[in-house]
């Protein structure tokens, strides 16, 4: 990711909406690249980071331990 | 267990009924929880009964015979005569299909309602002590507590409240005559609010504040459009002194203030009104009991679930800390309840938006230039002033305007002042900025209705993209 | 060329200094365009002088005097005298004070201004007669031309304007004395407008319409509530009856309507004003000149762009067809003159929001619920009445509702209905809502400032969820 965030304080930029469903599938909605003007975070962004997760995490329970 | 004692059991036990806590109690009973409210004076609060809604009924109300009071400009001639009981009464009116509209609200979502006072008596149980004598107590055992008791105006050294001479803004809401004169101590929102109305209905209203200027939380240039204004209402400005004691003198009373130096002013008045801040009622709930203390404020630090360092002890409203305003208070009470029915919830919103009801009002939400620039945002502003708003001149008000504040590479929205007529409601437009992250673009598109004080926020907007059509841009 | 004519080459020729042609100006000037601005009359156009801003002066200073002459309630007790000349010339110097603004921005801009009439003289020229007998008159060239020339009011049968016994808006906005009674022909909101202005200064007023109600285009339950308050104030509704002459009768007229089945009725009155719709100005422009024609309305069609059928003309505004509003024009003329620079721009706005200023006012935007599932959506609806809210109650104006259309789905905001004390500012948040493509739950999650009226806007979206605090969800 960019060392340089885009924005100061840690301010995620997203609609209440979409930082609801950050908490509701468990993604760190300041850890996603939005989508949006400026890089606001949509719903869309936030399911899109999930599955991503969710595939890293199946990745890792899927392979031999 | 006492003799008489009944015990009951909760899901859900709420202590206070105001803001914070009706709310919460409603929305649990939405969400089919076992809920029970316990208020010991009156449903609403301080803010239904004392508070928010007596003085915005009393500011309306005495605007009416104002306006039209001064109104010769526009070809209105108007000697209005206020008979401040029968106004008072309006307003006890108001408050009682308010009042008992959150009572009916509670029943019908199925609140279990107790009248009464509540203190903690074990980790898990209250004991709530029924108004009367003989009435008698109960204990209630809950899962969960929410608390919200509120706050209580504040009181200073040798001006303990006697509810005749030396007033706190509770009784200045309920007076039945307009005093001749009135001095206010403190410049803050409910200073400032009833000073004004005061003002308005004839009363000589001296307002004395430690700080150096009116509305001291507000930047200087939105504060001083308030000042002006007041100033030209009759209002007699005193800062950088305190209110150091007061003695009776004839009809009325003397007070003394002192500056930092220590020379001393005396002012006469009718009576006093002391309105220097609240501090939140956490001392009589017996906090002990289940291990829970208070800061040093006696505010209960609550994390983004509105809960306290008690696992299943959440606070909300004024006690749970600033802003003391009955909606943080009330999204606080929602966000509990949804936390404790298991809901997503947090307490994540950007910014608690603010009204004064002063002449003109002040609303603002999220950032200050200021804080802005504090917290690493490269910032852009613009401003709309009011009277270039077509609005503002039909309406015959065009003092002050609009301010927003932007992030300079997006265009976020982070935050507006506006001081104009009707800036509690033009706020929320921005609030939704703020919250959605709208860009200045965002705002600037969306069209909005002529004429209309809206149209200012627009303006302002595009201000700050250097293509503002009714004022110049630089 | 004729003898005496001088010929000025432009870039961009606006004809009009309205809403839609004087900021198109200003901001040609701003992309440093090279722009004239072609008026005949006054600048600011209808709405300044003679539409919205006249109407919205008369309506709030008569609202000063009314509202304090009915505020015994309050414990307010006054009997205001009006000076409707006095008020008039109040509202006159606001108009001047707009207007001279206007004419300050266009120069401080670098809009060439131009007084005269204009038409097309060919493709790419407009002869522009200056006002008054032997001031001549001057050819303009022009790369692009933009048409505003806005609109005028509309006349009936037998009912010729003759500005003293048969009026339209322009005269009723500048009488010098309240009319014993009047007649007003069409319940738009033009209509609507001023007979709540007379109504409340004491005339007697008969409203006639063709349709079977007040305020046609506005939904039943919203009109219906302005008609309520109407009927309050003493206005007399005639429905399904058109006006279909009149004839001189002592002191005053008598207006003859007549309905489907022929039936005749008559009314007395000192004057009728006729406000059944308002025209637009195409007719004067010799549009031959430059091959453009209109619809069968008069209206000129354009794109996405403003863009009339020929390349280089464009048309904003009232011409440009309805909704004939000073906003939309206001977003025509920018987006005219940033294609014409090569901007981005185009008109791909969601939706005009509108206002009328009745008691209480009206403020819509976007779809109603009909319309939403028309276009196919399925649809979820939330109200509130403001009856329940506590910052109506406080003003005293407890009339009407806040509605809101959401698509059931993702909860996408459609559009709102609002009739409701400053509805015409609460619609602002919910324009930039359906702008933003905001679901419910973002306003819902935005916390709304207690107490104000913009609360009932959140209300409303939290009933559509069935989590309305303040009113019974269902
Ligand atoms: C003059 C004035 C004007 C104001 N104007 C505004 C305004 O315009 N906007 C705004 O947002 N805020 C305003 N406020 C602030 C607002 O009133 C408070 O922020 C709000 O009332 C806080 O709500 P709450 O639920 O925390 O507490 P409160 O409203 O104080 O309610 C607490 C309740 O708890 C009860 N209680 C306390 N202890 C116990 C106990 N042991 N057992 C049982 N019941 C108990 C009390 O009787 C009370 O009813 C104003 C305040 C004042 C004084
Ligand atoms: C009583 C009333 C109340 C209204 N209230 C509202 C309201 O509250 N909100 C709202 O949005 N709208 C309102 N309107 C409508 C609003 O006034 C119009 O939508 C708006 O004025 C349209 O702007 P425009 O620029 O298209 O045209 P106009 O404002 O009509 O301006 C056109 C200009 O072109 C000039 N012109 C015409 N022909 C020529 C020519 N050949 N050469 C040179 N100049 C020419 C005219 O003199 C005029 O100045 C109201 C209208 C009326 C009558």
């Amino acid at each position: 990711a960019d060392e340089e965030t885009p924005t100061a304080s840690g301010r995620v930029f997203a609609a209440p909406s979409a930082r609801r469903l950050a908490r509701e599938l468990g993604v760190d909605i300041g850890s996603i690249d939005g989508s949006g003007p400026g890089g606001r975070v949509s719903e869309h962004d936030v399911r899109a980071a999930a599955e991503d997760a969710k595939e890293v995490d199946e990745e890792g329970s899927d392979s031999p331990e | 267990m006492v003799v008489g004692d009944v015990t009951t059991g909760t899901d859900v036990l709420i202590i206070g009924a105001g803001p914070g806590g009706y709310v919460a109690a409603i929305r649990a009973g939405q969400l089919d929880l076992d809920v029970t409210l316990v208020e010991k004076e009156a449903y609403g609060g301080t803010c239904l009964n004392h508070g928010c809604i007596p003085s915005k009924a009393l500011i309306s109300a005495t605007d009416v015979a104002h306006d039209a009071s001064t109104a010769e400009e526009m070809g209105i001639h108007a000697d209005p005569a206020v008979d401040l009981a029968g106004m008072v009464s309006w307003k006890d009116d108001v408050v009682d299909q308010l009042t008992s509209g959150v009572e009916k609200l509670c029943k019908a979502n199925g609140v279990n309602l107790v009248e009464g006072r509540a203190e903690f008596a074990g980790e898990n149980t209250v004991r709530v002590a029924h108004a009367g004598e003989g009435q008698g107590s109960e204990t209630i055992e809950f899962e969960h507590a929410i608390v919200a008791t509120g706050s209580r105006p504040m009181a200073i050294p040798n001006f303990e409240f006697d509810g005749e001479r030396i007033i706190s803004s509770r009784e200045a809401l309920a007076l039945d005559a307009v005093p001749e004169s009135l001095v206010v101590v403190g410049a803050g929102y409910i200073g400032m609010e009833l000073s004004t109305v005061f003002a308005k209905l004839g009363t000589d209203v001296t307002v004395v504040e430690m700080l150096d200027s009116a509305l001291p939380a507000y930047e200087d240039d939105v504060a001083r459009v308030v000042k002006s204004r007041a100033e030209e209402l009759g209002i007699d400005f005193h800062f950088g002194e305190g209110a150091s004691e007061w003695v009776e003198s004839g009809d009325g009373i003397t007070i003394k203030t002192e500056d930092e130096d220590g020379e001393i002013s005396e002012f006469g008045a009718e009576k006093a009104l002391v309105a220097v801040g609240r501090e939140p009622v956490t001392d009589t709930l017996n906090l002990d009991a289940i291990g829970l203390a208070t800061d040093e404020g006696g505010f209960l630090e609550t994390d983004d679930r509105a809960r306290t360092d008690v696992e299943n002890v959440f606070a909300v409203g004024d006690v749970a800390g600033e802003p003391m305003l009955a909606h943080k208070g009330m999204k606080e009470g929602e966000v509990a309840v949804e936390v404790i029915a298991g809901e997503p919830s947090a307490l994540d919103y950007q910014s608690v938006p603010a009204a004064v009801f002063t002449d003109p009002e002040i609303g603002t939400v999220g950032m200050t230039e200021e804080e802005a620039e504090e917290a690493g945002f490269s910032t852009v502003v613009g401003e709309m002033p009011m009277r270039a708003s077509g609005r503002a001149l039909t309406l015959g008000e065009s003092d002050g305007f609009v301010r927003v504040v932007a992030d300079d590479d997006a265009g976020f929205i982070l935050g507006a002042q506006i001081v104009a007529p009707e800036a509690s409601e033009l706020i929320a437009e921005l609030g939704l900025a703020v919250e959605m992250g709208a860009t200045l673009e965002d705002v600037a598109a969306t069209i909005h209705t002529h004429p209309t004080l809206g149209e200012a926020v627009m303006e302002a907007v595009e201000n700050a993209r250097d293509r503002a059509i009714h004022t110049l841009n630089r």
